[in-house]
């Protein structure tokens, strides 16, 4: 899909649209390859005990720096025949019902939560819609909130829109330097905005969905190098992420012990904490006419009335 | 005037028809039967002749559906920073001005307090009208300071809404509302504070697919267009035409996703019944004691 | 179905077939018959949030003597066009998961759980299989065997198998004197036996089901009279059911209040010994060569070793 | 002899055949190629040359299970109490003493303390030569003290079983065994205490329908027939033959229904694999730290 010489042009500053080729690229490594280099013992656990078992987003147990975690992640394909097994990466229902499923066991048992996102998206699909695919996002969301172990994601990718989030409310939460995380494809911006798909790469710039955007709002705790593309240089690629998670689990472990009924409380009150303070807002009428070109010079506010620019970030 | 719809495409108003305003049109766009003097269409914004459900502002539900005079608003004045300073055509902050002067509101939502039937509640709204109920950080802010307050006051919270799904011009922080309100709905439920959802026409995306599925008990208004990708993203995305009746309310009724469908000028006498449920759980055995009815004739649906 | 002028043949002394055939008579009060004539309030509640929503098996809320339960029960149908509608009050498994979820819901607000049993069993089609028919049963039985609320079942038609039990692990299980409750049905019993379906009215009998063989045995705390057939008075059989459930769930209320916790861990372990002491075994090797009619001489004891003659009931 | 499949009528063994005993049978019933001088026949009834999982015994299983000679029984002498004094062309008392006789065994299940890979487990095997085994109050009663055991001690749960369902003799009383063994299994559960259940050919009915179900983990046997409802059951419900494949092993994975499918001969290293995750929950980071291995080739599925 991807010219992949085409990434040659991507030069010293890759643009948004750069990036967005990059975290497609279909040799990128993608989520069993980290599996696979990084773990061991691992042990897949299949399907939702209701419905199905996603090919799109697999989850199951294994050892990682010396302990147990359950791994999750959208799985895309390096080829059109896997890409067709794996839908693409974009989960349904019964993807999102199984990680829910997983989560809940990671808790009962005490393991980390460890997910890799790189989805375009949840499907879209009507049978998707009968079952349910909002509720099980909803439900997913919900449960990854409220989990009583630590978790850190990882963008690898693509994180498409309410289909990555599902498996990205972490406490913890990585991209790659070449990933982007959005709202909305820029494609489909595009055709909102200007009715244009073609204007993808401006509305890309437009909607600061590259990892150095989203880690100068403070959304998310580190930006892992990528010395070359991912898909040039895998093992290093790997490497790093390696490394950052091993990292940033072993000072959530340190901060909130398993098994230790306190510290559990604190942990979920830490994450509610890290997604309630997210954004700005104004708490009283604007005063001041905007210019044209919607420059920022008005006050912004958090809700306790001091002055905040944007969101912080302890993490 | 244009809308904004979020991250999916603007809903096909194929089930029911929709009135873009609260001012009153002269015919019924579904049936074509004049509106004029309908007191159910003054009141509830339905068609008497043939029960669409048409498009009400926030205020105009809220006063159709609480006690009179009890409803007190909370956070009126919480404003969107423009956190992208988003700019498109035109300037995402000059529109939000359009919109405010428009609708009259700071923001798509709506919360505060009310009484119905009697019952303390929290009560959320998003109004459609405003950016296609789109929901940026100051709905997601209001919606998790609205659970919050029931919360701490333990009183039931209600949230009824319609909307296009994220707000596409508060980027990442759009999306992130749809995992902060759900945080915040998560405490609610581990709090034991019931929760009651109500779904109108039309609601799709983020806002389907995080606060508005969570409900102890979900409701939607008959007909309303439900679903979490657009049907226009859905048929994009099979290449042809949706089957009847998907996206609908009854669709998701039979699909196992609601609890119920409940027309509108039912709403307060249907949310007064769970509403006597969940708030005398902690007092019960003060009722009249066991009583025979007289058993109903046999037959039933 | 049945023929009506049948049950007249049924004296003083019906026979377990008769029983079966009152069991399943088309004008007996159905599940909504009761839920109109005993309670108000009623909302219900539908779909399992994943799948679909099963018309054979409903569930909501109800004001009952005073108080809000969550009531759960089979519907069958009066005449065909409903019974197709209701699937012949055989549940599918988002029939189950839906009686889970509510079953969840009644917990997490201390609403004690009623239930009306009446159906022939499980739906067998392949859809069901599908979708995990014996997982979701088995999920329901578990949660059920959990829950922090008291409970009442009643069987007010046929008990018919797993599909009647998903929802009877409850603290008192009650039977109408014309009900049956069986681990099959006495026509597949049959089948099974002889390869005679035939002998239906056979394996009825010896298969002990009727509400009187059970009160013998323990396995159920009440019987509720019929004087006359519950469709020739269907308002004494629904008077007489509402007064025993009232009566028992007013002890289990006195015994376990809700929203007290040291209660809700008594009444945990209170139906987990219920469950646990049904039933008879012998702890040595049978010392005795029985006779070929196959009489019990033998001495049966329990697991603690003293003679026990089946189970025994506080109840 | 005739079989006895409780209520649940016989299984089609149409997926994968089935050997009726242990005794060496001259060759494969799938594949028809020689069994004798097989070695994986010989310890795991498994075919060489086909795959075919066939039929093997409780105490075979065991052996080719778990660490040599650490296998401790539990309840051995637990025997039914008849207590319906059931009898239909015979007196089950005497079908009873008969299946003892031929068996060897009390009843159908075997239970047991084990090592496995050297992690110590309670084991629960079902022995469908057992009067199928069918699940009568020892086989649930077994189950239980089984499940007790493991929640005292704390030490995983793995049953494993091939039933045709409920034991249609011991009636009702059989039907309540579903109850107390998931009631069991709940409490294992609550205790968080692991418990992995195996799914062998064929599993149907009762014993599918409650604790086999509620593993932590599940997995099955390839090829092996599952369901709640036997494959004639179905086909005469739906009056047509049922779609192939349907009540596999890979039937239940494809739908969701188990964790994986996997093979007798790899079934030691699975569940190693598993214990080693389950028991060292308490004792982490003392593992070797970070450390990377090659990236693999990409390419997987
Ligand atoms: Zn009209
Ligand atoms: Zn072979």
């Amino acid at each position: 899909m991807i010219d992949v010489a085409e990434h040659s042009a991507v030069a010293a500053t890759p643009t948004a649209w750069d990036r967005v080729k990059l975290a497609r690229h279909s040799e990128r490594p993608h989520f069993l390859d980290y599996l696979e280099a990084l773990t061991t013992d691992w042990v897949e656990l299949h399907g939702d005990r209701a419905f199905g078992d996603d090919r799109a987003l697999i989850g199951g147990l294994a050892t990682f720096d010396g302990q147990t975690v359950m791994v999750l992640g959208h799985q895309k394909g390096n080829d059109t025949k896997e890409n067709i097994a794996r839908n693409f990466g974009m989960a349904r229902p019964e993807g999102y019902r199984k990680a829910e499923r997983l989560m809940r066991h990671a808790e009962k048992f005490g393991f980390p939560l460890i997910t890799f996102i790189d989805t375009p998206g949840a499907e879209p699909g009507i049978g998707s819609e009968e079952r349910g695919q909002g509720t099980a996002i909803a439900e997913s969301l919900l449960t990854m909130a409220d989990l009583g172990v630590p978790s850190v994601a990882v963008v690898i990718g693509e994180g498409g829109s309410g289909g990555a989030l599902a498996i990205g409310v972490a406490d913890r939460l990585l991209m790659l330097e070449n990933t982007i995380y959005a709202v909305a494809s820029p494609e489909a911006c595009a055709a909102i905005l200007w009715k244009d798909a073609g204007r993808a790469a401006e509305a890309a710039e437009t909607m600061r969905i590259t990892a150095a955007d989203l880690a100068a709002f403070g959304i998310i705790d580190e930006v892992v190098p990528e010395a070359s593309p991912a898909h040039e240089r895998p093992k290093d690629a790997i490497q790093g992420t390696g490394a950052a998670l091993a990292r940033h689990l072993r000072e959530l472990t340190a901060e909130f012990p398993p098994h230790d009924a306190g510290a559990i409380e604190r942990l979920r009150a830490a994450r509610y904490e890290r997604f309630r303070r997210i954004g700005a807002w104004r708490e009283a009428e604007p005063t001041t006419r905007h210019s044209d070109e919607g420059g920022i010079s008005a006050p912004r506010n958090g809700r306790s009335g001091e002055p905040r620019e944007s969101a912080q970030r302890s993490g | 005037m244009r809308r904004f719809f979020g991250f999916r495409s603007a809903p096909a108003f194929a089930i029911p028809p929709d009135v873009a305003s609260d001012d009153v049109p002269p015919s019924c766009p579904r049936c074509g039967v004049s509106l004029v003097e309908d007191a159910r269409y003054e009141r509830y914004r339905v068609c008497s002749a043939c029960g669409a459900h048409l498009a009400i502002g926030s205020r105009r539900r809220i006063a159709a559906l609480v006690d009179e005079g009890s409803f007190r608003e909370t956070d009126a004045k919480l404003f969107s920073a423009d956190p992208l300073s988003f700019t498109d055509d035109a300037p995402y902050r000059l529109r939000l001005d359009e919109q405010r002067r428009v609708t009259g509101q700071a923001d798509a939502l709506i919360t505060g307090t009310a009484g119905l039937h009697g019952h303390k509640i929290v009560l959320a709204a998003l109004d459609f009208a405003f950016m296609g109920g789109s929901m940026g950080l100051v709905v997601g802010e209001k919606l998790v300071r609205a659970a919050e307050l029931a919360r701490e006051r333990r009183i039931p919270l209600l949230s009824i809404v319609a909307s296009g799904g994220a707000r596409m011009q508060e980027g990442m922080y759009s999306l992130l509302q749809m995992a902060k309100t759900a945080a915040a709905i998560q405490r609610l439920h581990a709090a034991g504070v019931p929760y009651v959802s109500v779904l109108t026409h039309p609601t799709t995306g983020g806002v389907f697919a995080s606060f508005a599925s969570l409900g102890d008990v979900i409701v939607a208004e008959p007909g309303a267009l439900i679903g979490f990708a657009g049907p226009r993203v859905v048929e994009h995305f099979l290449g042809r035409p949706l089957p009847p009746g998907s996206h609908s309310a009854e669709f998701l009724l039979e699909h196992g996703m609601i609890d119920a469908i409940v027309p509108r000028a039912e709403l307060p006498a249907t949310l007064g019944t769970l509403l006597r449920h969940y708030t005398r759980s902690d007092a019960r055995h003060d009722g009249p004691g066991y009583e025979l009815r007289e058993p109903a004739a046999i037959g039933h649906d």
